[in-house]
């Protein structure tokens, strides 16, 4: 008899954040057939909720996929939600691994929560010491969403230690989800004379942001986080305006390896898009879910209470190498992974360092 | 036409310096004393050097042809406009610097020329909210029901039945105003300004859309009113059988100024006021 | 066509169901026959309860449209979670039950205190002028949350405005909110709150200064005549209502271990507001039961996926039509008639 | 000169509040509704002008004309659909079917082209003229959208004031049942009011778009509600109050951003709406209600 | 039009009309001959305004019919009564207060093809010379005898066959009473057919040739003007004495 586990996915599927949940259950959805066509007897059985990007709908999705008995989560994708659904998940002991909400709050004071993604601290401070460590610039502005925790997390890592490191921030302007006009962010950056623009957002508003510069004429270093992947593959977009961006991401879709490419394929297939990151790292999540439940010795029908524990255990020995490189995890939850810059040239990825 | 049939014998006599006020009303002080009030409409003279002084049981009429001002008067002498000329006193009371609701409390009370009942709410609550400053009761013993709440709720019930009464409404009580005949429509507006404990009451047009049946009763239920609460009422209408009929004494406006004041029998002989308002018909009739 | 009698006995009935509806609930969490996700949904239900019947106030009982309700829902969550906050840190006030208790009130007062000083302007305009300036004030108040930081040092609170270097443990992070929300709020609580708005809702409506919120409603110019101070009673319904959207902000933010600013956005007021017309502009009761309802209804729709909130969207529409169709409109009032008997059907014809 | 290209920036995104508030306000004006859907419709017109564009390949002008159709097709099926029925009941229920309809245009859209954002191909093959040595960028798309806004505008205005739909329009708006015995076919007249409301979303879908590159089944909401605030603090109901709104608005949002803070841009814009309103209560050029009594 | 000669102008057939639960008409029959003054009579919310507001197609009958011109026309909407023939010329006066004179003209030839807006308003004009004075004012502004007026030029502009008018004289001062009866006259000399109600019984009676009186939803007593006006009984409920 095969081994079934149930892993439920929550994350926003419709509404303004529709984007991220979409992506992380599609990765998820892709690793969970993989695992349970390869018949090595085990099979997963993915549960999806949508959470509208919403703390009270995120709990309901969560109470909700515990009704069908879901043994573990894989998420939710946003921060804010993930905090609300990890405190419920702490009280009733689940096992929770998040593709994509970073802030150091989803996993504090909770030893059941996971994070596959940096943390924005981590993010933030290794783009400062980039930035210094390779000369990138001088005068640095900073533009962030400030409706935004995940983007305001990183935000605030990176001036403290970009303070540290002496580096000048010249311009730091913001702007919400509901921003529609740029203009005054860039040209603040360009007036202070800012010869690099760190980026730490999304994709979708940096593809803005890059828009807005090219119209009137700027043209200094953007370098972005993780966030940022996904600015190639979006519909429409002039790629040669993401010329020279520099990026941390753990991910790129059009990396060479078996993996990425067998991955990047079937999703291609399957939903007409090139794969982001937030895919990605759903894809290693179930990866990593299914390890640590073989070393935990999960059963079939297990209650999610019950294997709680020993998934936790089973975390801090996991040692794995997905698409986003090689993970092993702390005991507070983070993961440890190797962020790499890279540089976009041609309309591809290149590391930094080449 | 027997016109004089509601009309209390009395003779006119002048009032000091300004106008005229019914004998029995001498040894009080006047109800409402207006000199030279105007009001401008961006350069239109709606009102225009407007001087009247009412007795205290007083029943006057304010007469003139559409868009005289005549409801202007009124809005005046209630502060829904501000007038830019002139002032007014409420007995001895300087009324310069009241709002609507000042006045109110003072003891003005109005119908209006469409009528504005609270059309959701039933009748009783209608005439309760005319009780709104005579029994009171704060919002806290309101919501935490305290005894205050209980007495002033039935007292408020007492007074708003017997007020109804007048005009044999208490019948409708739990009726929704807005589902009201006209005719009832138009008497519950005049009860609502009774409960507010008015000195003076400004009825506007009440007989319009009445036929002559209701003007009739409606004329005896004015009278009874004045002897009853010892008020004045000033009256607006265009009905002359009402005007003339209980009338005292009478106002004629004419673009905002004053073109004649006297008794109904001096109004009905006056030929500016036959050319202004009445026409030939009225003039051969009466 | 509501005599004070028949309203009486609706107020009646409806505690007494409310009670009855507790009691079973109760019964079911303990002997835990209660769906899980029901179970999680109670307290956000009395929550948005509670807001649905305090904005009937302002849009049934005193007649302004106001787009910005979820802003006073704001200041008492956020207000509510300092509160509960500072008395652990710096009181050591470990009672949930009376912490709670304080931080609803406190969310109270301080959405009440917000709320008169939003009515003075708000309420010197008229239609879709005072609803535009409540949404602009429910936009304000979000985007000001998002700019403020707050952490409790020992006794001592200490803020800031656009800046989060604050001594001891921060309690509101600015856009990343409140986190680490002790959770608090209980259901029971839930429900006295919800007693409480509507023994202050429905006394109020049948009291005199209810009546005076009415009649400014249906005549403003008539209303003054009367010697109602209209701006007074439109104050006291608008107040009144933001300290219970305040209460209800407490509530709601302390049953959730984060909350950011930005979840009191214009939708969340538009939501409340579709709660209100949809259970009868002024009909309390209704808001009770179509804010209940509105809240379960998503839930129920997961099995539809992808589909639900397109199905919500589909049901919300047809209910507003169905529900303003004059045929059924008239169908339903003969039947209602016919249920009641004679005595209606007399007033109908009078 | 940082003044100058503000003030242009300012320029350029007001004139998209304008051109989106013009349909609000005819829409308002006319059928006193808030149709709260509008900025939906928009939304939908700037996903036909993507497709045709970039999967269809058809040359602009027929991009534009596709939506248009579309919009106004869409525009007349809602008005007949969810709002006819309703002409009799209370204006918040009205209100709040808009709000459902707008919900359904997002899920729909959402369902047809998916959450993937989408950047809107560029339509207009001008280049940004630079003046002050390259040191100031007015794009062709800020240019065409005021030319737009002028044109509408003045083609509204005379529509009204001159034809017989237009004045039928305006009876409608005053008195629907005295409208009715003049022999104006009310429901008709509401229904036309649609479609042009409609078919100008579509104008301003491409326009915002055109500007603002970035397409989502969400786009239109948030531009839905900046230009509903923009027609009433133009005095909602005018059209050239439409116009001065959404321009005075967009600039006092840059301003705000550029000259006090960007991270209280929207509470300066709505603070200043606040204290506008309070000094004028009916809009910049509203006509003063007053009720005779 | 051979059948206009012998049958009525309007027949009203046992009309009932509700609103909602309201039963506000109860089976009201009526007849308006090609070139008659018809008055209806009767108290407040005796339903005359109803009945006019049925019979322009503002409401819709629950039972019975109307026929207009010899053709059946109850559910026809208002917007289509206009067309053929019939003008309702509303309670309250109803004009467009933000248009001025002319525009509010303009509109009542809506139903009219353009050729023939000029000639008409001439001819209300001829009707009422003070309208022509007031030509480019905003109608708002007028006062209540104008606006009376004007309503009443508006409903003629479309050149109906039939001309109902809703209580003319309500609010109007004597001396204005009296030239809008003369107008009626006028009116109705210069060719069109009149169904007037009044609560101005006295005056409606002796500018009519027939009429009818209502009572709580059903018409309770109908014929020749002259002789309902030596009734006694209307004379106690109508007229005052
Ligand atoms: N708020 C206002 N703004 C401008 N003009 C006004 C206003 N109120 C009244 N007027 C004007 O003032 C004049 C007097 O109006 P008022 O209503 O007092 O007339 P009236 O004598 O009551 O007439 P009627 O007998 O027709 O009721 C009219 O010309 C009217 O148009
Ligand atoms: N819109 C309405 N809704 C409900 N009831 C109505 C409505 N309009 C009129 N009624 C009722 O229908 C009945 C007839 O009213 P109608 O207006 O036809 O009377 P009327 O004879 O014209 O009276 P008036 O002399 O006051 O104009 C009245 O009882 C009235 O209350
Ligand atoms: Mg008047
Ligand atoms: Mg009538």
């Amino acid at each position: 008899e095969d081994l079934v586990l149930k892993i439920a996915h929550i994350g926003p599927q419709t509404g303004g954040a529709a984007v991220y949940g979409l992506a992380t259950y599609r990765g998820a959805k892709i690793a969970a057939d993989e695992i349970s066509d390869a018949d090595n007897g085990i099979k997963v059985e993915l549960l999806n909720e949508d959470d509208t990007h919403d703390a009270e709908k995120a709990v309901n999705a969560y109470n909700n996929v515990m009704e069908q008995g879901a043994q573990m989560i894989v998420g939710t994708t946003t921060t804010a939600p993930c905090i609300a659904v990890g405190a419920k998940a702490f009280e009733e002991r689940v096992f929770m691994l998040t593709p994509s909400a970073s802030s150091t709050d989803v996993t504090a004071d909770k030893d059941n929560v996971y994070q596959l993604c940096f943390t924005d601290p981590n993010q933030g401070s290794a783009s400062a010491a980039v930035i210094n460590e390779k000369k990138l610039g001088t005068k640095i502005a900073v533009i962030y969403n400030n409706a935004d925790a995940y983007s305001t997390g990183i935000y605030q890592t990176f001036k403290t230690k970009a303070e540290d490191l002496g580096l000048e921030i010249v311009s730091t302007t913001t702007f919400t989800d509901e921003t529609t006009d740029f203009s005054v962010q860039v040209a603040d950056a360009k007036d202070k004379g800012a010869d690099l623009v760190f980026l730490p957002i999304y994709y979708t508003p940096a593809s803005q942001i890059l828009i807005a510069s090219s119209s009137i004429g700027y043209t200094p270093t953007f370098f972005g986080v993780d966030g940022m992947d996904g600015i190639l593959t979006l519909e429409g977009f002039d790629t040669s305006l993401a010329e020279g961006v520099m990026l941390l991401t753990p991910f790129v879709a059009d990396a060479k390896d078996e993996l990425t490419v067998n991955f990047v394929a079937k999703y291609q297939e399957q939903y007409k898009e090139v794969p982001n990151q937030f895919a990605a790292d759903a894809y290693d999540c179930i990866y990593a879910m299914v390890e640590a439940a073989k070393i935990a010795g999960v059963q079939t029908g297990d209650a999610a209470e019950d294997i709680c524990d020993n998934m936790i255990a089973a975390m801090q020995q996991l040692k794995i190498t997905g698409l986003t490189g090689a993970m092993t995890w702390s005991a507070n939850g983070e993961v440890d992974k190797v962020p790499t810059a890279m540089i976009i040239k041609d309309g591809k990825y290149v590391g930094l360092d080449n | 036409m027997s016109e004089r049939k509601h009309r209390q014998q009395t003779q006119m006599v002048p009032y000091p310096s300004k106008s005229f006020v019914p004998e029995r009303d001498l040894g009080f002080m006047p109800v409402l004393e207006c000199s030279h009030l105007g009001i401008e409409f961006g350069g239109l003279k709606a009102v225009d050097d407007f001087s009247v002084v009412m007795g205290k049981t007083e029943i006057g009429g304010l007469i003139g042809p559409n868009g005289a001002g005549k409801t202007t008067v009124f809005n005046l002498l209630t502060k829904v406009y501000q007038p830019t000329h002139g002032t007014m006193m409420l007995e001895g009371r300087d009324m310069g610097n009241m709002t609507t609701v000042d006045v109110s409390k003072a003891g003005i009370a109005r119908t209006f020329q469409n009528i504005r009942l609270f059309n959701n709410m039933t009748v009783e609550e209608n005439v309760r909210i005319g009780l709104h400053n005579q029994i009171r009761c704060g919002m806290f013993s309101g919501i935490l029901r305290m005894p205050k709440y209980w007495k002033a709720e039935k007292e408020q019930h007492e007074k708003t039945l017997e007020l109804l009464n007048i005009f044999d409404m208490a019948g409708m009580a739990d009726e929704r105003a807005g589902s009201l005949p006209y005719g009832a429509q138009r008497r519950l507006e005049i009860v609502r300004a009774l409960a507010t404990n008015p000195k003076l009451l400004l009825l506007d047009e009440p007989a319009a859309g009445m036929n002559p049946h209701e003007t009739e009763e409606l004329m005896e239920n004015i009278t009874k009113i004045r002897d009853q609460f010892r008020i004045a009422i000033l009256l607006i209408e265009h009905d002359m059988s009402l005007v003339m009929g209980i009338c005292e004494d009478i106002c004629v406006l004419n673009f905002g100024k004053i073109i004649a004041k006297g008794t109904p029998e001096e109004i009905q002989a006056n030929p500016a006021v036959i050319e202004a308002y009445l026409g030939k018909r009225k003039e051969a009739e009466a | 066509m509501k005599t004070k009698k028949s309203r009486m006995i609706t107020s009646l009935v409806t505690y007494a169901v409310l009670i009855l509806l507790f009691v079973i609930l109760t019964v079911m969490i303990n002997n835990k026959t209660i769906s899980r996700t029901l179970k999680g949904q109670l307290i956000p239900i009395c929550s948005w309860i509670v807001m649905a019947v305090s904005l009937n106030l302002v849009v049934g009982i005193s007649g302004e449209l106001s787009l910005g309700h979820a802003g006073f829902m704001s200041i008492g969550a956020f207000s509510g979670i300092i509160t509960s906050g500072w008395l652990l840190n710096g009181f050591q006030m470990e009672d949930p039950a009376l912490r709670l208790l304080i931080a609803i009130a406190a969310g109270g007062v301080i959405a009440g205190v917000a709320g008169a000083l939003i009515g003075i302007p708000v309420l010197r305009l008229r239609g879709d002028y005072l609803a535009i300036v409540t949404l602009a004030f429910g936009e304000i108040i979000k985007n000001v949350m998002n700019c403020v930081y707050v952490s409790a040092e020992g006794r001592s609170l200490h803020w800031g405005f656009l800046n989060g270097d604050l001594p001891g443990t921060l309690l509101l992070n600015g856009p990343m909110g409140a986190v680490k929300v002790k959770t608090i709020a209980t259901f029971t609580a839930g429900f006295i709150l919800v007693m409480f708005s509507l023994v202050v809702v429905l006394n109020l409506v049948n009291s005199r200064s209810g009546r005076a919120i009415m009649a400014a409603r249906d005549n403003r110019i008539a209303a003054e005549a009367m010697g109602i101070n209209i701006t007074k009673y439109k104050m006291m319904a608008f107040v009144t209502a933001a300290v219970m959207a305040g209460m209800a902000g407490a509530l709601y933010g302390l049953s959730m271990a984060t909350l950011l600013p930005t979840k009191f956005s214009f939708n969340e007021s538009i939501n409340v507001l579709v709660f209100v017309v949809l259970g009868g502009i002024g009909n309390i009761p209704g808001s009770v039961v179509s804010a209940a309802a509105l809240t379960i209804l998503p839930e129920r729709l997961r099995f539809l996926q992808n589909y639900r909130m397109l199905a919500y969207a589909v049901l919300l529409i047809l209910v507003m039509l169905l529900s303003n169709n004059p045929l059924l409109k008239s169908l339903w009032r003969n039947l209602f008639s016919g249920i009641r008997g004679k005595r209606k059907e007399e007033e109908m014809r009078a | 000169m940082v003044f100058l290209s503000n003030l242009v920036n300012g320029i350029s995104l007001g004139s998209i509040y304008a051109i989106i508030a013009l349909g609000y306000t005819m829409v308002y004006g006319i059928a006193k509704m808030l149709n709260f859907a509008h900025g939906d419709v928009i939304m939908v017109g700037a996903y036909i002008v993507f497709c045709a564009a970039q999967y269809w390949n058809l040359p602009p002008v027929l991009c534009v004309i596709a939506a248009m159709l579309v919009c106004t097709l869409l525009g007349i099926t809602i008005e007949k659909l969810a709002y006819k029925p309703l002409r009799q009941a209370t204006g918040l229920a009205v209100l709040i079917t808009a709000i459902g309809m707008s919900y359904l245009l997002q899920n729909t859209a959402l369902l047809i082209w998916g959450a993937n954002p989408k950047v809107f191909p560029s339509l207009f093959a001008l280049d940004t003229i630079w003046l002050f040595n390259g040191q100031l960028a007015i794009k062709p798309e800020t240019l065409i959208t005021i030319a737009a806004n002028i044109v509408i505008m003045t083609a509204l205005t005379l529509f009204i004031a001159k034809t017989k739909t237009g004045k039928a329009m305006r009876c409608v708006s005053e008195d629907r049942g005295a409208a009715e015995l003049m022999g104006i076919n009310v429901n008709r007249t509401i229904s036309v009011t649609f479609a042009i409301g409609s078919a100008l979303a579509a104008i301003a879908g491409l326009l915002l778009c055109s500007s603002y590159p970035q397409l989502m089944p969400t786009t239109g909401s948030m531009p839905g509600i900046k230009a509903f605030t923009a027609a009433v603090f133009g005095g909602i109901g005018s059209i050239p109050g439409a116009m001065l709104g959404g321009v005075l608005l967009g600039v006092i949002e840059i301003f705000g951003k550029a000259y006090i803070s960007t991270e209280l841009g929207d509470a300066i814009v709505f603070a200043v709406l606040i204290i506008v309103l309070l000094v004028r209560p009916t809009g910049l050029l509203g006509k003063p209600i007053r009720e005779k009594v | 039009m051979s059948e206009a000669a012998n049958l009525p102008l309007l027949k009203v057939n046992d009309i009932h009309v509700y609103y909602g639960a309201i039963h506000a008409i109860k089976g009201i029959s009526l007849e308006v001959n090609e070139g008659e003054i018809v008055t209806l009579i009767g108290a407040n919310g005796a339903g005359k305004s109803t009945t006019l507001n049925t019979i322009a197609g503002l409401l819709k009958p629950r039972q019975g019919s109307i026929a207009f011109a010899g053709m059946p026309v109850d559910g026809t909407a208002a917007s289509k009564m206009v067309y053929k023939g019939l003008s309702l010329c509303p309670e309250g006066r109803r004009i467009f207060q933000q248009m001025t004179v002319r525009e509010n003209l303009e509109m009542g030839a809506f139903s009219r093809p353009n050729e023939e807006v000029e000639a008409s308003m001439e001819r209300v004009y001829g009707f009422f010379p003070r309208l022509k004075e007031r030509e480019k004012q905003v109608a708002g502004t007028l006062s209540g005898g104008e606006q009376q007026m004007l309503a009443m030029g508006r409903a003629l502009m479309s050149k109906p066959r039939l001309m109902m008018l809703d209580e003319p004289s309500m609010g109007l001062a004597p001396i204005l009473v009296e030239q809008i009866f003369n107008i009626i006259r006028g009116m109705n000399e210069a060719g069109t057919t009149i169904l007037l109600v009044e609560q101005n019984a006295q005056m409606a009676l002796s500018v009519a040739n027939r009429a009818y009186v209502m009572e709580t939803g059903r018409i309770t007593m109908e014929g020749d003007a002259d002789r309902l006006m030596h009734d006694d009984n209307v004379r106690k409920a109508y007229l005052g004495s």
